[in-house]
Formats: structure tokens, C-alpha cells, sequence
């Protein structure tokens, strides 16, 4: 009778939100909130890029021995292949401040004090072409850059493909590159 | 009897050269029973194993994945040893004792929970698939993979153990704002997703048991979130933190990654349903027919939107179509098997499966897909029918194309 | 939301003195996947294990059994690793490639099979429990285990594969004289059963797959019999010979051992089937309750004669009864799950378990089953209510008298 | 359609009588069919026994540091304890040959000859006291000893327990003692 249903009781115990500092850092990246304060510049980004993340991303974030490029891509979106960066496919600069707070570098992760994220975020943006060399990357600053890839998100539409169950004298199997042909005519 | 098919009843009964021996194991002692143990498959099947992405090579192999050997799995339980994983920064080790889980945000009375207070509550059990957004991901215009491992391995079936979310949100009490759920992970890639709060409240759990055990830290322990239905990166693992929030954050995870191109260069997000599909897993690539005859053909049929209700199989392209038998329990977004019985005449064939599931979508072939999208070099949510060749040399090759 | 008791919801949220502190597994790297690997549990839950028969205790190990923890075990799924053992020479080792079958007797057709041959025939996969028939055997006139894998261990759940023995008995061809059929194993022991004809061409299986994965060595690999409902020890392992007969051999093992004491110093030989039978496994000897509030009762039921329709829960020690949740799915001869929200006021009680099967039978108290049995020393077939009692202090204990 | 069904195929080979000599060992133990060939007597059952039993079962099968007495019970069917061993349980005495055939020595199962297992059934039977010193135990004498306990054994009958399903007002949960005492007056 009463499986499933919620009982009534609970067994959470109260968390203020000063408990949660530490905890609460996910950035709302549209509009940069929760952005914390802090500052960082290209040149102390580099800093902090030749010291710590190099080794896996490579001279200038072009690609190192663990990961591809973090640079370039913009205007690729309606190529193939499609060059994914920081920099050619985040629709929000804040992305870059929270993924860096949180996962990288990927063997020290939050490791990094926020001007550090901030001047390595400086430097990765600029090796993109977004910010210019004399950036000052901080929570007001980085919410405003304005990013190529910012309106190509759309929200999930599936179903999408319309299959029917034929059982015979069906079309065969096609393949991808049947789909750029054109339909056949009804059968 | 009835009259039967089949080269050993053709011949009599003549007698061998020398009698069958007595088998070197009726004759010795076997192992005993040591006190305690936690018992693991005989030096036999040693080659059913998980298997790192082996097509499509990652540089490192902590944001990573390995896949269940489906070609070897009998019945719809994939045995925990042999669950498909994906991390992101490699399977976070978590003293369950310390670990601590939060839900705040836009909610009345923010709260923490040990895993003592978690088991405390009363809970569900349930049967579901998970598979992995990615999957099947090298295998869309031309064959990548030899094996239905390689091609299709980042799926699994369990029976979950846990708490419905939805009562710990009401705990917490979600403020009208409260539109989606943010979850976090305890790993080192701090994963993160965004769930929106009808999927949470409907049929979300918190779990800490799969396949009659807690959960491996493969798999999250000592607990993850669970979305029935939904990628294998929304039910994030290792889970540590549940924010209430009006909308998601958009972070990576939510934007670029785990979203599929589409035309114009733009990209689907918070594509989170693994939609219906299936594949033949036996006969299946790098197996061999021997000889024409009877074969059971078997494979899975899964869908994120409910049950399989039909599973129909081509034997010569898509021209034609039979229906398949499918093997109860039939259950909600759970793994389902099919057979169907094939007698192969020993010419060349093209096998595929398509499954149709109780909403009435039948599962696409890759033309359909790409008709509609423009997956270009990041493959996500391939649900396309799959084919396989059989040449007359009984070899069974992948045919995708 | 709607009020709620727990003690957390009392007071307001009071900042502590640190916030809480960022878990160490979220700033390092995880551990790396392997190429390759078939997983284990993790450290944290090495207390989850299988352990020998330690309250009757086997003067050696060859001929002996492990027991399954029921009280760890979450969902109705045991894991491989953790389904009990019962061999009476050890776990023999068999290379499947050099395994042989044979089917003779009172037959037409005397066949050999390979494991090739036997896996090319379509397969099946089934649900079921297994239970040993000396299940509860240290638990009848006083209290002896303290755990309910002590008590209870000897019972396990799988879904198992194979394929029916109906279909190669048909194969062989069975004479109108063949009413028994005999089934040997490949281990030191040469163990042996005979069952009747009719339960073989009913619902038995030839398995060679249990949960996903094929048999282990302790449970039989390459392949064993499989009588749903029926004694474990009749699901003979390693199983290398079946002949079909007109009556038992009334070997060792089929009257000297597996018959049930009964009144005038008779013995109740070829007792297969597993009556119907309960237990509670949470909470359960040797657990502790902390403080009165709610407690989700959960358990078993199971019976070898259909499906399970209704448990009912006793918290006095049997005068009055309340009706359990059965979490579905409820299968046939399969173990079930049950449920009950008991609020423990804090004072002594008596739980225990009453399960009903679909055939109307109701499980008896020991006391039912002592009027008609005469079990001295030699328990087998125990399905008796079994009651824990927790005392105020919160321990929980046997409380079988 | 076909789940479940029977295929119309088989895989099975045949396999012819002579094939399985070594295999088809098992005694119809009632009227000792297929016992073979082969005889032992007392004194060279105790030489058998004390090279390759005494170790587990102990001097004069008494019993020993892996098993208990083999020797011994008859009449304690009645009794509490009941004593089971092959003199006091087995209703027919091939039962013996079948099983030390098959599963004894346990460190060496079937390594007997056919003669040493006569012959060590031969003194375990002497030892309880059911044949005499000069017994020669062959096929012919193996199936015709008399057991003590060949009529023990009944079929199973159950269900033999008529438990209802009492919701309230119950007669608690009773113990095996409780079931000696007369039954509660029908409520
Ligand atoms: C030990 C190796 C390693 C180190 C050191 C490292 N990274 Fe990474 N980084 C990776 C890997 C691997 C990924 C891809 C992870 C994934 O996708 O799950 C990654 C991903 C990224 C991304 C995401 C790229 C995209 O296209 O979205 C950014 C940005 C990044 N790293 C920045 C940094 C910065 C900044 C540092 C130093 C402060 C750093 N990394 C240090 C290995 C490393
Ligand atoms: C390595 C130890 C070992 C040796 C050597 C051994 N046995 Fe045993 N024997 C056992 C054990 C243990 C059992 C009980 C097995 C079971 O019940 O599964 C047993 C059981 C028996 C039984 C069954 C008793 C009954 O009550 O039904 C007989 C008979 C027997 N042994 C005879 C022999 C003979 C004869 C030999 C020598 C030819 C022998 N054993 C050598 C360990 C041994
Ligand atoms: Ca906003
Ligand atoms: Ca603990
Ligand atoms: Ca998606
Ligand atoms: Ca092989
Ligand atoms: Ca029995
Ligand atoms: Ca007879
Ligand atoms: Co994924
Ligand atoms: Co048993």
C-alpha cells in the first residue's frame, strides 16, 4: 500500500549555507553568477599555463601528448570537422572558469586559487583571439566576453526521425550518405 | 520422436576405438571451500572481459570508458565485473563513513545526508538499462568495430537499489522556482549535470545497490543518481551535491560535450533519452557460422521511453522483415532479449534488428538519423539499425555504411 | 511540503564551526582503467562475503558448504560471487572444450554432446531460486546462528540459461519403460541424482549461464541441471552423464542422505520440491536498531511450488499478523521481495515472516512441522516461521526456540 | 511463436554401449544390477581399509579426524540421536560399492579395483556385524545382505503441514517442543 510512496519521516540533517562554501562552486554560466572575486591577466596566465598544464596540452594549448587543441575552431561549426575549443564551441566564458575550478589541472583538480583560473582563462581566450593581451579577466569581465558559438544551442526536439514498421518490400538499409540524396518517391 | 534434422542421427550407433575415458575430475580432489570469499569466473572464460575503448583510442585513461563484452552476456543481468564504465578523471575512491551528501539551492530547508541516513530510508528495487550517449559512436558512416563489444558495449542492464529522489526534494522542499536539479559528482572531473525536475520527481532514484550488492566505485559508490532511461552521464556518480535551480548552468557537460550537431552548425542539448534500439548480438561481428543449418539469432532491444513490445529481423537488408520472439520479463526501460530461430542457407546475408517500443517509435536506420541531423566526427545518440554480413564463409562482419 | 518527523527537521540551519571541507577524492586523480578487467567489489564492502559453514562446522572443507549473505544482499539478484556453495569433493575443474555429455539408458538414441553442440541449441533464461535442502539445518530446537546468512544462507537467486533437458530427452528418444532419469556429475564425488520424468520434461533446464555470465566453477561450469523449485542438490553440477531409468538407483545420496527424518524411525526419501518459506533479512540477528522511529522490515519469500501471493509480518511473536509489500517483479519459483514500514516503538518485540504461495499453501511454524515430522539431528527441509526478537537495547537476535 | 519450443534439430552423436563402460558405473542398488565382476573378503578388505581409509575414518572405521564412525546404529532409528552409517541407514547394500566406487578414497576417487572395493565393503559390513569373517563379497552376495533398515523409507507426501493464514487473535508462534504437547483446543 505504501511502496513507493514517500514515508513520513526524514533523516536529513540542516546545512547552512555558509557550510557550503567550499562546495557551492558551480558557475551559472549565462550571466556569470557566482563567479567568485579575483583577477588574473594573459602574461599570468601563461605563467600558470607553462607550469601546470603544458605537459598535457601542449606549447600554447595547440595540443599536447593527452588532449587536442584548446585554440581555434571558430567559423568551423558549419564545417566538417567541426574544430571543438574553448574557444569555437562554449556558448558562455564562464564555462571555462568552472570546468578549470573543478577538473583541471587533471592531476591537481581545484588545486588552482581563483586568480590563477581567472589568468589561465585570460590566456586560453586570448590564444583564441576573444579578449586582447592586455585583459583583465575577473567575475565582470569574463561574463561579457561574447562568445562566436553563444546562439547555436538548441533544446532536444527527439523524435526526430520517423521510422515505419515495414515487414516487406521495404526499402534496404540505407546509409548515411543515402540520406543526402534525395528521398525516394513514395511508395 | 519426431523426425530429425542434424548430421549425428543420420549413422548408427557404432562404438568407438577405445571407450570414453573417466574425466581426470571425477578422479581427484576438487579446490575446497576456503573460509570466506567473494567467488570470480573460472580460468575459462577469461576472455570475458570489459574492454577499454580499443576503435576510437583516448591519450589517457582516466576521462575514458570500457565496454561490456556483449557478444559473451546470457540473459538481460550484465554481471557488475563486466559493467561499462566512462569516468572522467578515473574512479574516485570514497570512505562511505565520510562521505556526505547535500541538496540545497531553491529549497526550504537545505540538508545533509550520510549514508547511514540514506540506507535508512525505506527503498525500491528495479530493473533498468544504462547506456552511454556516446555509444556505438564509431561506428555511424563506415565499420569501425569487429565486435558488438566494440560497437555496442557501453550498455548494460542491473537491477538498481535505492530511494526515489523525489522524496528527498520534498524533504528538502523545492521552492516553486526550483525548474531543474543540478547533480554533482565526488570524482576528480567534479562531473556535473543538470536534470530538469518533472524527470527528477517522476522516476529518478538514489542508489546504492545494483545486482544484489552496493555499488562498485566503478559504478559510483557508495552512491550515484539514477535516471531511468536517460545517458549514463546524467546519472551521475560518486554523487556529493543536488542543487535546486531555476535553470541549468550550462557548464560544460551541458554544452560542449554531451550535445549532438545538428544542421547550420548548431548543436541539441540536454538530449538526454536514449531512444528505443536494439542490435543482434549473436551471430555477430568476428563470430564464425558453421556451416548452414540452424542458428538462433539473439541480440537486445532497449528503450528510455518504456517497454519493447516488437522486435522484427531482416535476413537480406532491410528488404524483408520477421518478427522476432521476445523473452520475458519484458520490463520498463530494461534490457529485453530477442531469438529468433534462422536457418541459414549457407549464402552471403544481412542481418539487422529493429525494435519498436510502447510510445510506437520504431528505431531508425542511419540514413533516417542523418536525414535529420548532422552528426559530423562526434557521434552521440546513434540508435541506428545495425546490420551484419554473414559471407559464405559463415564469417560475420560489421555492415554499417 | 507536509510535516514531517525526524530529529534533523527540528532545528533551524546553524552555520557550523568549518564549512564542510572539499573531499579529497574530488582534487585527485582516480584510479585509471585498465585495457582490460573484470571488477570487484571495493575494500569498503569486503565484510560482504560468503563464508563457510561456521555454526555446524565440517571436519574438512572437500565436502562442505558456503553461505550467501542475505542481510547484504540488496534487489533479488545474488551475485555470482556471493551465491552459495554446496560440493561434496570440492570444486572440480573442467575444461569445456574436452567436456562430454551423454544421454542413455532407456533410450532410443544414446547421444554424446560437446559444449558446442549443446550451446547451438536456442536457449532460455529463466528467474529462479536455489536452496539447498539443509537450508536452516542449525536452527530448529534452539537458537544456534546468529546471522541470517548463518541461518539462511544456503539460498540464492539467478536468472539461469540453458536450454530444456525436455528437448534433447525428446532428442534421444526416451522409452515408454523410462520413468526416472539419472543425472551425474563430473566431480570427485561422482555425485548422482535420479528425478522423475515428469519434472524433467516439465520445467528443467540444462544451464550453462547464470546472471549474464557463464557458470562458475563452484556452481557447476561448464554446465549443470536445473530443476526450478527443486533441492539445490538435485541441480547436479559439472554434470557429465544422464541416464534414463525405470526406477532410482537408491544410491548413497538419494537414501542415506537427502531423506528427512519422519516418526517410527521412517525416513522421507526423493522430498525434492522447496516448500514455500520466508525470512527477514533487515533487521536480523545480530544487527542493532538505533532508537525507536521507522524501520523498513524487508526479507525473502519464496517457494518452490509457484509464485509468492502474500507475506504477512508479526511483531508480537505471532498473535496478530499485518500484510507485507511484494516488490514485483514477483516471479515464479523466484525469490521475492518484501517490504513493511514498522514504527519500533522502543520496547521488546518478536518479528517474523509468513509467506503464502500461489498454490494457497501457508508457511508452517516449526511447531506445525514437528507434529509431523520427527526431525532429530538431521534438519532438512526446515521452511519454518523464523522469528528475530529485538530487545529494547536494539539488538536483534535468533529467536527460533 | 517457436519460444520454448523444441527445434527440429539435434546435435546430439550417437554413442554406442561399449562407449560408456567406464562411464556407466552407477548400481541399481535394490537388486544390485550392474555390480560387476570382482571379489573381496574381510581380510583383505581391512588390508584396503588400512592403506587407504584409516587416515580419514579412523582404526576399525570408527571414526577419524575428517569423518565420523562407520560402524554401528542399528536400532537407533527410534532413538535420538539416530547413529547413520552404512550398517544402521542403507536399506540395500550395494549402496556401499556404488558410493566408495564412485567417491572413496576422497583423495582418490575411483582408484579402486573393483575387488579391493568388495573387499572393503566386505569388512565395513563385518564391522557392523552384518556379514561374518569368512563372507566373500561378490555381485551374487552383495544384493542379497539383509539391511535392518531396508523398509525405512517412505515417498514424499507433502504438503503434511496445513498452516492458515490467522491475521489476529493467532496462537503465537510455537516451538518443536510445543508440538509434543497435546494441540490446543480448535479456536
Ligand atoms: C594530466 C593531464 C592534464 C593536465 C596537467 C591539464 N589537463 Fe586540461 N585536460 C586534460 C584532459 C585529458 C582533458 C579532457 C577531459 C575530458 O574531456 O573529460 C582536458 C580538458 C581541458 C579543457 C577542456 C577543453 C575543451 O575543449 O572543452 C580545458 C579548458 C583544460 N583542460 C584546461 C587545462 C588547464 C588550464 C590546465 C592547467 C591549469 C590543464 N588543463 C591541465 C588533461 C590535462
Ligand atoms: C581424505 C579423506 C578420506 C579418505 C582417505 C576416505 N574417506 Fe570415506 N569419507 C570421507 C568423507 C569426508 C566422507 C563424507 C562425505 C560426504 O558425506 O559427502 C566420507 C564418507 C564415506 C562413506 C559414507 C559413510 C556413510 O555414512 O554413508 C563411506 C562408506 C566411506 N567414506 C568409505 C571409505 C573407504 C572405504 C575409504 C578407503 C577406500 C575411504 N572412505 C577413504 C573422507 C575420506
Ligand atoms: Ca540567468
Ligand atoms: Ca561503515
Ligand atoms: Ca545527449
Ligand atoms: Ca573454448
Ligand atoms: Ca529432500
Ligand atoms: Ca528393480
Ligand atoms: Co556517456
Ligand atoms: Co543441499
Amino acid at each position: 500500500a505504501d511502496y513507493g510512496q514517500r514515508p513520513e519521516v526524514g533523516y536529513g540533517k540542516p546545512v547552512a549555507d555558509a557550510d557550503l562554501v567550499l562546495w557551492n562552486i558551480d558557475i551559472h554560466t549565462p550571466d556569470g553568477a557566482n563567479l567568485p572575486a579575483g583577477e588574473g591577466t594573459v602574461p599570468a596566465g601563461k605563467l600558470v599555463y607553462e607550469q601546470k598544464c603544458i605537459a598535457c596540452h601542449g606549447e600554447k594549448a595547440a595540443g599536447g601528448p593527452v588532449y587536442g587543441t584548446l585554440v581555434g575552431g571558430i567559423g568551423s561549426m558549419t564545417k566538417s570537422p567541426r574544430v571543438l575549443t574553448p574557444g569555437s564551441m562554449y556558448p558562455y566564458a564562464p564555462i571555462l572558469f568552472d570546468y578549470v575550478r573543478r577538473a583541471m589541472p587533471m592531476d591537481a583538480p581545484q588545486s588552482l586559487t581563483n586568480d590563477e583560473v581567472y589568468a589561465v582563462a585570460a590566456y586560453i581566450y586570448n590564444l583564441n583571439g576573444l579578449v586582447p593581451d592586455d585583459f583583465k579577466m575577473n567575475a565582470t569581465t569574463m561574463a561579457r566576453i561574447e562568445m562566436p558559438n553563444r546562439d547555436a544551442f538548441v533544446r532536444d526536439n527527439r523524435p526526430d526521425t520517423l521510422a515505419e514498421r515495414c515487414m516487406s518490400d521495404c526499402k534496404p538499409i540505407g546509409t548515411v550518405a543515402d540520406a543526402s540524396k534525395p528521398a525516394a518517391a513514395p511508395r | 520422436g519426431a523426425a530429425l534434422a542434424g548430421a549425428g542421427l543420420m549413422t548408427g550407433s557404432v562404438a568407438k576405438a577405445a571407450p570414453l575415458p573417466i574425466p581426470e575430475s571425477n578422479t581427484v580432489m576438487g579446490d575446497p571451500i576456503p573460509a570466506e570469499s567473494y567467488g570470480l569466473p573460472t580460468e575459462f572464460e577469461k576472455h570475458v572481459k570489459r574492454r577499454r575503448s580499443d576503435v576510437f583510442k583516448n591519450k589517457q585513461n582516466f576521462s575514458d570508458w570500457s565496454m561490456t563484452p556483449l557478444q559473451h552476456q546470457i540473459g538481460i543481468v550484465t554481471p557488475n565485473g563486466l559493467f561499462f564504465e566512462r569516468h572522467h578523471n578515473g574512479v574516485a575512491k570514497i570512505d562511505p563513513d565520510k562521505h556526505r551528501l547535500v541538496i540545497h539551492g531553491l529549497v526550504d530547508r537545505p540538508l545533509e545526508f550520510s549514508m547511514d541516513d540514506i540506507v535508512r530510508y525505506p527503498s525500491v528495487s528495479r530493473f533498468h538499462f544504462m547506456e552511454c550517449s556516446g555509444n556505438t559512436l564509431t561506428d555511424w558512416r563506415e565499420p569501425k568495430s569487429v565486435t558488438v563489444q566494440q560497437s555496442h558495449g557501453l550498455l548494460a542492464c542491473a537491477q538498481w537499489t535505492g530511494v526515489p529522489l523525489s522524496w528527498l526534494l520534498a524533504e528538502a522542499g523545492v521552492k516553486p522556482e526550483g525548474k531543474w536539479v543540478m547533480f554533482e559528482g565526488g570524482d576528480g572531473s567534479g562531473h556535473l549535470r543538470s536534470i530538469p525536475i518533472e524527470k527528477v520527481m517522476d522516476d529518478a532514484l538514489l542508489v546504492y545497490g545494483q545486482n544484489g550488492e552496493r555499488l562498485r566505485a566503478e559504478q559510483g559508490y557508495p552512491i550515484r543518481a539514477f535516471f531511468p532511461g536517460w545517458e549514463g552521464n546524467t546519472c551521475v556518480k560518486w554523487l556529493r551535491r543536488i542543487k535546486v535551480v531555476a535553470e541549468p548552468d550550462q557548464i560544460r557537460g551541458e554544452t560542449a560535450r554531451y550535445s549532438d550537431p545538428m544542421p547550420n552548425g548548431k548543436w541539441r542539448q540536454f538530449s538526454m533519452v536514449m531512444e528505443c534500439k536494439s542490435v543482434i548480438t549473436s551471430p555477430s561481428g568476428g563470430m564464425s557460422l558453421k556451416g548452414p543449418g540452424l542458428y538462433e539469432v539473439q541480440g537486445f532491444a532497449w528503450s528510455g521511453n518504456g517497454k519493447i513490445t516488437n522486435v522484427d529481423l531482416t535476413f537480406d537488408g532491410g528488404r524483408t522483415w520477421r518478427e522476432a520472439a521476445i523473452e520475458g520479463p519484458a520490463l520498463d526501460k530494461c534490457l529485453t532479449r530477442f531469438r529468433y530461430r534462422w536457418n541459414w542457407d549457407g549464402g552471403p546475408a544481412k542481418l539487422a534488428s529493429r525494435a519498436m517500443d510502447s510510445t510506437g517509435y520504431v528505431q531508425p536506420t542511419v540514413e533516417d538519423i542523418a536525414r535529420v541531423r548532422e552528426i559530423s566526427g562526434f557521434v552521440q545518440h546513434h540508435n541506428g539499425i545495425f546490420p551484419w554480413t554473414v559471407a559464405q564463409s559463415g564469417e560475420v562482419s560489421n555492415a554499417i555504411a
